[in-house]
């Protein structure tokens, strides 16, 4: 936690980070180990008489996903988390953080309560990707998930993502439609796992780690491309070896997010998040005469305003 | 990164052969009528990959189209390579299919009507969207709504492009944010479902129309699968995640035949127009 | 089809109906008729080139509710309707016209649809009531017709309901918040089945004839307590002994509906929907020391208001 | 209608036994412990049901509850008889209970907050909705939008009152309407299912709470299960309709045991309020 950072500790400069690295394959591993803080125990570390809400009032409560009411320093805030397992029983039970169509449709209900009350809303994501089973086929997984992404991108309160373990696929972004998206040090984000990547362009799923690589997706990575927009510091082995530290670091970022976030307009915000996406994707334009520049990240201009 | 190569429009999937098997139900299919009967198998109706320029052909009133965002061509932010670098896989996929990417976009008219339209091309690396995919579909919502159009969108697509890493993920947000802004404008966005629609583009903006149609037997699902199958160590059942299927779950509004898709896509054009009166940002 | 009418022959006058009427329990009866057309068949004679939608994106597509898109003389409408069958196997089929949760979610789905562009919404209300199976229940059958409810009630275009034949209880009615709520002169409309009610009230089943007496749900007695708007005359013996003058019948008054709703402004038809189903109850309060008073039919204001 | 009847309040379930055997376990329960224990049984936790002045007590401040609306009594819109006259039911079931139907609504402060509360009455006709209950829901939601301050109501009803016929249905079209300006305008309303809610109450505002909780055990369902099961023709399972059960199937965001009810709904009413100068018409 020596980096460059700012406001609420959350570390905002790539090049602050190029000696701490590990492998991309390392990152996953560790983004994946059973032993790092899960939703559930951040929840009751970093927010105040959190109060569960249960069920997308159509289907089914998905235990994958928890959300409810928390207080953040004395604010309300809705929170919406992916939820794995800390041993075998309890990733059995929250299906390993894989949720079903309904796990969506809740979060996408709890959207609506923070829009309608104003509380801003905070995601955790940690899911290896939506749960591929047929019955989750059955119920529209890809719909649900589209839908959660369109309710996210004009959903009129503040909105703070943070991927806190691994972040898989369509499944971890549906939570990740941020004004802020943020991710711990050791997290990852990627478009399909390693496992998934390798088997189709390696052909073999032993290759996980050349697929890892291969698509950058851990933190630092992010970060300087500009998917992220901050990274929240862990503890010097990592969120595992201390999650009290682990938390307070998350708290930190978070009151520092909300704050900033409560002094912007909604319409700037509402207009700020279309942008921030809107500028992600890397293409050449010859037609137009000229190459198409990548342009400023989002967050610098956001830190800039809020900052008037 | 400028290219140069023989670009060759107009390819049909059927080029070189003088007869294709139907692989539904074994028939021999003489080439020059199964193009001329929209690549549909005349014995079982068997609905064949279409090309992006013989969808475009087929839906719009004839020589109405204009290509829009022709020239955009991706950029290869990580560095990507498996067995082949990233743009030598781009460049063998154009030289292929005489496209720059996996869609094309641009103005037509509908029955008269002034719409905008996007096809993808699953001959294109599997239909995957990167960012130049992303880019041209918001071009196009961003388009469609300045200019008061309704937007078809025609999806094939295995997904997102691996390729492009956690970029390719955001298209999903990026698409699904200018599609957003269309409907709430009281823009209608219809999505057409074909052979095959899955992963990251059935997860965002194929998902969103407001009013949905597929073509028979068309693949349909959010995981391959062969990942589904192997999921549950089961087999599935027949028919799961065809067109078919997701009309009886409730997700397609109806599956149509390719010879009525333009006559049904007009229909919708013509009858889901708000008045201009009422034309406005959000309801 | 002698008696008082108003624009679109429908009838708005109870006086005009006296000598008209059967028993309440022949009108029980006659609506239930398997003979009567039903929604399908209507829809096809009355609109053109209908095309119907499918799906409740979220679970199934449930035929016991049929919806789409049709032109009422040239005029684009989203029409939803309940369907019981003309045969024993297409009532099967069609649950005898009693929806499960993902029919009333279909629904709401084309009213969203209708209210983005602004096409008129028609209902056709036919069914016993909503389906009263444990898997309904399961699915929510109570929050599925609530939501129904709500969303028509709020909906930002002009909504026509039509008892077409058997208007059964919160089934029905999650299809009937109208800005004009018509009757065919034989249907039924009532918040339970005279079945139901015999069985609770009347301590038998076979009473049914007696809680028909008492509930009144016959179309006449309902024009006279303001709960409809006015009623489609039917054929002299009935919808049953000629189909086509039936359908003659309702596209006329379908028509004049629709025109008569164009004219009236957004905000004037929403407060009047309020305003319409705000007025429905009987009590008094001698509290506020006078008798409450029963407020005129709204659909006299509304009328006065379209013709203007 | 005048009425002249000696109102009795405050009456409990247990006015006139000693003792009283608990319906799921067995066990007999001294009352004054009952009462002292909110009428959850000692050894099961079964949760008898409560009248609503003693659910009133129960949520609110102390001494903070004012009645609104308290002399509305039901017309006899059909003149509706079945063994008896509709009147004369009315006229028994309000010497039986002491209230003139079956809501009581009112203002209070919770946790210091101001609210609006509407409490059903199950003992009064089976806490049916006719044209009363619909009236002051109604008026207690016009209340709190035009006063700006969240509503609770809590539910315990068979469903619509069948004496009132087509004129009861319509109190579900009524009460929504003036629940979704509420919502609509930023308030919040929260819904608490009792033992046991049912029918058209569920069917309307019971199901549209931004938050709803549910008493342990409590039925709750749309078809009673006499019907329910009769339609399948065969036995329910275990906990069909109960609270628990709707909690698995996400209609009910929390189950909330009794004693910790008042704190619950303090917590909800303190967090959800919509800042000031965002309290406006329409999203
Ligand atoms: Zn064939
Ligand atoms: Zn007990």
């Amino acid at each position: 936690m020596q980096a460059v950072t700012s406001d609420g500790g959350v570390i905002i400069d790539p090049a602050a980070l190029s000696e701490r690295r590990g492998s991309p394959w390392d990152a996953v591993r560790l983004a994946r180990d059973q032993r790092r803080p899960h939703s559930i125990e951040l929840i009751g570390s970093v927010f105040d008489r959190f109060q569960e809400l249960h069920g997308d009032r159509g289907y089914r409560d998905d235990p994958a996903v928890v959300c409810g009411i928390g207080e953040l320093e004395g604010r309300a805030v809705v929170i919406v988390a992916q939820q794995k397992g800390a041993s075998t029983d309890e990733n059995i039970e929250r299906n390993f953080g894989m949720s079903y169509p309904e796990g969506y449709r809740k979060a996408i209900r709890m959207y609506r309560l923070a829009e309608r009350f104003r509380l801003p809303l905070i995601t955790l994501i940690d899911t290896p990707g939506a749960y591929p089973g047929p019955e989750a086929e059955e119920r529209g997984q890809g719909e649900a998930i589209a839908k959660s992404i369109q309710v996210m991108s004009v959903l009129r309160t503040p909105i703070i993502a943070v991927v806190i373990g691994e972040g898989g696929s369509g499944g971890a972004l549906a939570l990740g439609v941020g004004d802020v998206v943020l991710m711990l040090e050791n997290a990852v984000y990627s478009v399909i796992t390693p496992e998934g990547c390798a088997a189709i362009l390696f052909r073999s799923a032993a290759e996980a780690e050349r697929a890892a690589m291969a698509m950058r997706p851990s933190a630092p990575d992010l970060l300087a491309l500009g998917i992220v927009d901050g990274l929240v510091p862990e503890p010097a082995g990592g969120a595992h070896t201390d999650h009290i530290v682990m938390s307070a670091s998350l708290k930190r970022a978070l009151v520092a997010q909300v704050e900033r976030l409560d002094r912007v307009p909604l319409a700037d915000l509402l207009s700020a998040r279309y942008d921030r996406f809107r500028a992600m994707g890397v293409w050449v334009d010859p037609g137009a005469g000229a190459l198409a520049e990548r342009s400023r990240p989002w967050w610098r201009r956001m830190l800039n305003r809020a900052r008037l | 990164m400028r290219l140069r190569m023989p670009f060759r429009r107009g390819k049909t999937e059927f080029p070189s052969h003088l007869w294709t098997q139907c692989p539904n139900c074994g028939e021999m299919l003489f080439n020059k009528q199964l193009v001329r009967n929209l690549s549909v198998c005349t014995k079982c109706e068997h609905h064949f990959k279409l090309g992006a320029r013989e969808r475009i052909a087929l839906i719009v009133d004839s020589d109405s189209f204009t290509e829009r965002d022709a020239t955009l061509v991706s950029g290869d932010p990580l560095g990507f390579t498996d067995s082949k670098a990233y743009p030598a896989r781009i460049i063998e996929s154009q030289t292929k299919t005489g496209e720059r990417d996996a869609v094309i976009t641009g103005d037509a008219s509908l029955g008269g009507v002034p719409i905008t339209l996007a096809v993808m091309n699953f001959a294109f690396m599997g239909g995957s969207m990167g960012g130049v995919v992303g880019e041209k579909i918001t071009r196009a919502a961003e388009h469609a709504l300045s200019a008061r159009r309704p937007l078809i969108i025609v999806s094939a697509s295995g997904g997102a492009r691996m390729q492009e890493g956690t970029i390719a993920l955001m298209q999903l947000a990026k698409t699904v944010a200018a599609l957003t802004r269309l409907g709430d404008a009281g823009l209608l966005f219809l999505s057409v479902l074909t052979d095959p629609t899955t992963g990251g583009v059935l997860a965002s903006f194929a998902s969103l129309g407001d009013i949905i149609l597929a073509e028979p037997g068309a693949l349909i699902g959010f995981s391959g699968a062969r990942v589904t199958s192997e999921t549950i160590g089961e087999k599935l059942p027949m028919g799961f995640q065809r067109a078919e299927f997701l009309l009886e779950r409730g997700f397609v509004d109806q599956v149509v035949p390719r010879a009525q898709l333009r006559d049904r896509l007009a229909f919708f054009v013509a009858a889901c127009r708000l008045p201009v009166a009422e034309l406005r940002w959000g309801l």
